[in-house]
């Protein structure tokens, strides 16, 4: 079945809803507008306002509540109009979220899974285009996911929301209208484990969520070029599959990271920093990084365009792994 | 007035002071460490208004949690446990004086960062309202979190999808050492917040056990019935600093203010009721003393011969697996 | 009423109608991109109101600020420069629609994070209290802003120090597809939120540019005396979609009452004021009407001429250096 | 002179708001409690409450506030209680403070210092004992300055308090009642310059805040051994001064860092990425790093011990480099 990823998420979450009358969808416009993206469409006429609830401007207020609920039995799903205004409800999925099991000595559980979208769109500016995975893979307690594909999509939202957990879903507004092939029928996918994506032996690049796709086109370019690239896709980001991605360089011996956020203190640095530490004798040279720009993002498009990982920009840290050897 | 009744209340209220002497007690002692946080000359607040509740309806509170946490019901002696950090502690030492949670009790927690447990408690009512069981949510908070945003954002969820909670805002006039009027810019109506999201607000002597469960009970009552919020502001003092690590009195109030208010103790204008009435005797409150004197010290016994938790329960409880 | 001043505001309305008329069209040329948030009949509230202020004031907007900027008197051509990313606009292309800046004029900007540019509104007031200089804050904001948390916290701080701000809320009824009634709980009287912090708090009919100029003024010059707090609540309408990428009507209103409410346009009222009273003609809206599509014309010819920011810009601004 | 740390934010404040009337203080208790850990003593009596300024508990209201009144020209410094309340004001300083310069193409700046304790104290649990820098070191348009000895403290304090642009500045509860040596009269450290704390030609390590303190007692306990460490304090997180670190780790081909933050995506992760890139052929062998354990901070003495880095662990880091080469 040829899908969007936004029509991937709507089935997950519509097939979880019919299943399980404790999961709920709350957000900014996930009612009567069917979401910011369109991707509630249909919500509120299947299941009802109880069940597909539109709120006011106040992430802080509705994604507590969602915990609230959470922590009574209910499996919240909560829809951020943009993981941008997730900043403002931050104490409630760090402080609340991710340690309410702790602090409880295992009494209580945050059953909740919070997506929407992440990363840069086309021109939204600076207050409207970041992409904070990093923040949310520090924090213990919480999982993170991003996935690339229609069919990962569905798959991990699924396991997502049946997770008894606090889990981060980061989408992409740029995905929402990507098409791929899904399964047919119900199916979910494991939470924490990566997917080689493209099978090469030359170089291994890491990649996900709207950088996969790019990976993947300059793989293709690579090839051309008689450079087989292996390209991984964490796909979760936490609990990342070292494992996955450690047996991938092994046998190339090179990694590239390309992620789309800040450079510094990105998830990337850790990355590498785990593969340096599981691989460093299988390793010819230093892993190299193709990340966002540390700049806040500009509107203007010729300074987005730079400010963002690009074709040219993988291609050329690739062929520069292999120069240096 | 019923004799069984009030004793019953004095009972707990007693329960509440002496168990916090103790722990001020195990606290300088080195016995229990971090921040404590004394209920002290607030009890008649948690005491009135639990006991005006079901069992299944949910209670949930910020740091200052002792009072609520015992008048819940839960054994003092895994209170005690928690606050040493011993692995027989309600929440097997992780939590602390700050995080007491009872999740059998529907004692849902305390929380330490100010405002932010008002959310939680609307979310708490949201689920009640969602499977239709008919509970509510008692949330106290101290007056310093009404001007926070999550508060706010709080009280206008409750009120827009009328929603069964009861919030219980503990005005003791200072949060740590700033006096109300630096904090709260209507602070001599602090329940006209509440009214401005057009949630129905009453303010109770929180002094007076019996005023504060007389009227807790009309409220629980109105929001079981109407499924809709309703905010209570509860004017008491503490009569201890902000935290053990605080003096009781300092730059933002005189030791003369804190004896004064200390005359309207609540602990000791129960048992002045009690004796008017004729309903107890000077006997009765010796055996309660005696009682209530043996649960803290077998508490105490308790936490001190519990074991701490083994280096394994580290990563235990991060994850539901 | 005074001529030149009527046409004068009739100017200022008509030049950001078809500043924003033609953004439209550039935009569906793909010439402005992202986020663009049209103003189009809410004018008389940007125009009535900055017109009660100096030029040393403050002025702070949301996303949908063309109209604040361009009744601050910005440049034409460099705002719609910014429209168009290019090297000439009011903050090198970087900003774009949301994020107009002009620091000359004290237009402090449009900010994109809901509720989020209120604090800074109150830290601007709090700078012209200190430094005594007697200037007044604008801040302009939707009523969707309401509910969020840093409103409320801004409320406060602003009426607990007395700062010299007005909040002006633009209440059009919705944000986004969200009515106001799903939104607010007490949705009938937004302006009791500001009294609850015991901000004074004035309604107006947010279509009468005049009815706005003279509550503005009154409330201007009550505010720059005691140095407190106002709140004034605009009632208005958006004509256009959310933004660009939103119909204009859908599930959340319907085509007849736009229609409807169209006929209260702000700048055909204002235009029939004027010919009703006598002090304009015809003759003179067309000449405006002339006058300001040149200028219109202009500006999108500068805007289009100009260059893209170089490469190098993209890490210049990051840090005073 | 000597004196403590606490004493040596309180002299950096006073000296910078003597002489500068633009500078003032804001936050809960600042004033007449003389702030939470007393840093602010004698304030309010010498500028008045209109520079002292006590705020209610508005984490995300006081800090935009105090970045409006930066906008406008003023220079606040604003003390979170502690930066775990940061968390409720992070819209506002990195949507805000961090962004509006480049937002406005350079017509505005924010002068603006934030400053508070980071870390954990002793057994304060879960919402309380948190270690952030990782998360401001990613937001590009702030600087971050952790320092661990009063001169440090003293002179970066007053170099933030000078600088244009938004700083936040973590101190550590532990910390404030340590001494040191400060220099007498008026000094500025440059933000940026990492110091070498200690001399050495075996390994490096580099630690920051509290960990300074940590490793610089573990290089002592090392001499014995016969291994002489090296201890880099990088002092301002970020900008990062690599070449500092590079340096040294030229000169002993071993590195280990030492954090007290979560260990996945923590800023160790960074600069160990940094550094293999920079030293990749120097190294024998791969980076270690101590850090905090990932979980949240349990309130239990032995647990919280079991999860922030003390000596042993970083002997046994420093040994577990030797014995592989
Ligand atoms: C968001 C946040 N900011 C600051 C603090 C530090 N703090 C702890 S308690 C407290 C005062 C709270 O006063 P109040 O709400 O009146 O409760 P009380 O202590 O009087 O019971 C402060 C400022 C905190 N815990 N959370
Ligand atoms: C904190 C936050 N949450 C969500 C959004 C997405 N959003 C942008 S505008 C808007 C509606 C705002 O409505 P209102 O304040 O009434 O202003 P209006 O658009 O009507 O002028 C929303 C939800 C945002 N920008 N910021
Ligand atoms: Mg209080
Ligand atoms: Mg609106």
């Amino acid at each position: 079945m040829l899908i969007s990823y936004r029509e991937a998420l709507n089935q997950a979450m519509r097939e979880e809803m019919r299943r399980d009358d404790r999961v709920f969808l709350i957000g900014e416009e996930v009612g009567y507008y069917q979401g910011a993206f369109k991707v509630s469409k249909g919500f509120v006429e299947e299941f009802g306002p109880q069940r597909v609830l539109d709120t006011p401007i106040t992430e802080a207020g509705f994604t507590g509540l969602a915990i609230g609920a959470a922590m009574a039995g209910l499996h919240p799903i909560v829809e951020l109009m943009t993981f941008n205004f997730g900043i403002l409800a931050l104490d409630q999925i760090v402080n609340n979220a991710a340690k309410i099991r702790y602090m409880s000595g295992g009494q209580l559980s945050v059953p909740l899974v919070i997506r929407g979208p992440g990363s840069a769109a086309h021109q939204l500016a600076a207050q409207h285009s970041q992409s904070l995975e990093a923040w949310f893979c520090h924090v213990p307690g919480l999982k993170v996911i991003a996935p690339a594909t229609p069919h990962d999509a569905k798959g991990l939202l699924k396991s997502a929301i049946r997770d008894p957990n606090p889990v981060i879903f980061i989408e992409a507004q740029l995905l929402y209208g990507t098409k791929g092939e899904v399964a047919e029928g119900e199916y979910t996918i494991p939470i924490g484990r990566a997917e080689v994506k493209r099978i090469g032996h030359d170089v291994t690049i890491v990649a996900y969520s709207k950088m996969l796709l790019l990976a993947l086109e300059a793989a293709d370019e690579l090839a051309r070029e008689g450079i087989q690239a292996e390209v991984v896709d964490p796909r979760t980001l936490k609990p990342l599959d070292l494992e996955t991605i450690a047996a991938s360089v092994k046998k190339t011996g090179r990694l590239v990271i390309v992620e789309e956020g800040w450079r510094v203190a990105g998830l990337g640095a850790q990355i590498a920093e785990s593969l340096y530490t599981l691989v460093f004798d299988y390793l010819d040279g230093p892993i190299v990084r193709v990340t966002g720009e540390d700049v806040p993002m500009p509107y203007t498009r010729p300074l987005e365009d730079a400010a963002i990982p690009d074709r040219p920009r993988v291609l050329s840290a690739v062929r520069a792994v292999f120069k240096r050897t | 007035m019923d004799r069984q009744d009030l004793l019953s209340l004095y009972r707990q209220m007693l329960l509440i002071r002496r168990f916090e002497e103790k722990s001020a007690e195990m606290y300088a002692l080195a016995k229990i460490a971090g921040f404590l946080h004394l209920y002290i000359g607030e009890e008649a607040i948690a005491v009135g208004a639990i006991a005006a509740i079901r069992p299944d309806d949910y209670v949930i509170s910020a740091y200052r949690d002792h009072g609520h946490c015992l008048a819940r019901g839960s054994d003092p002696g895994r209170v005690m446990a928690e606050l040493f950090g011993k692995a027989t502690g309600l929440c097997k030492g992780k939590g602390g004086s700050m995080h007491l949670i009872d999740a059998r009790r529907n004692f849902m927690g305390g929380y330490a960062i100010v405002g932010g447990h008002l959310p939680l408690a609307t979310g708490l009512a949201f689920a009640a309202q969602y499977r239709k069981r008919g509970q509510v949510v008692l949330c106290f908070f101290g007056e310093g979190a009404v001007p926070s945003g999550q508060a706010h954002e709080a009280f206008n969820l409750a009120a827009l999808w009328k929603l069964p909670v009861i919030f219980v805002c503990e005005n003791n006039r200072y949060a740590m050492g700033t006096p109300i009027k630096l904090g709260i810019a209507l602070y001599s109506n602090v329940a006209e917040t509440a009214r401005s999201y057009g949630i129905q607000a009453e303010r109770v002597d929180g002094m007076d056990v019996l005023a504060v469960r007389a009227l807790m009970r009309g409220v629980v009552e109105k929001v079981r019935a109407t499924q809709g919020p309703y905010f209570v502001e509860a004017m008491t003092y503490r009569f201890m600093g902000h935290s053990m690590a605080d003096p009781a009195h300092g730059h933002y109030r005189t030791k003369e203010e804190v004896d004064e208010e200390r005359k309207r103790d609540p602990v000791l204008l129960l048992r002045q009721t009690i004796l008017n009435a004729g309903l107890g005797t000077e006997a009765d409150f010796k055996q309660l003393e005696k009682e209530v004197g043996e649960i803290v010290a077998a508490a105490v016994k308790f936490a001190d011969e519990s074991p701490f938790p083994a280096p394994s329960a580290l990563y235990e409880d991060v994850y539901v697996e």
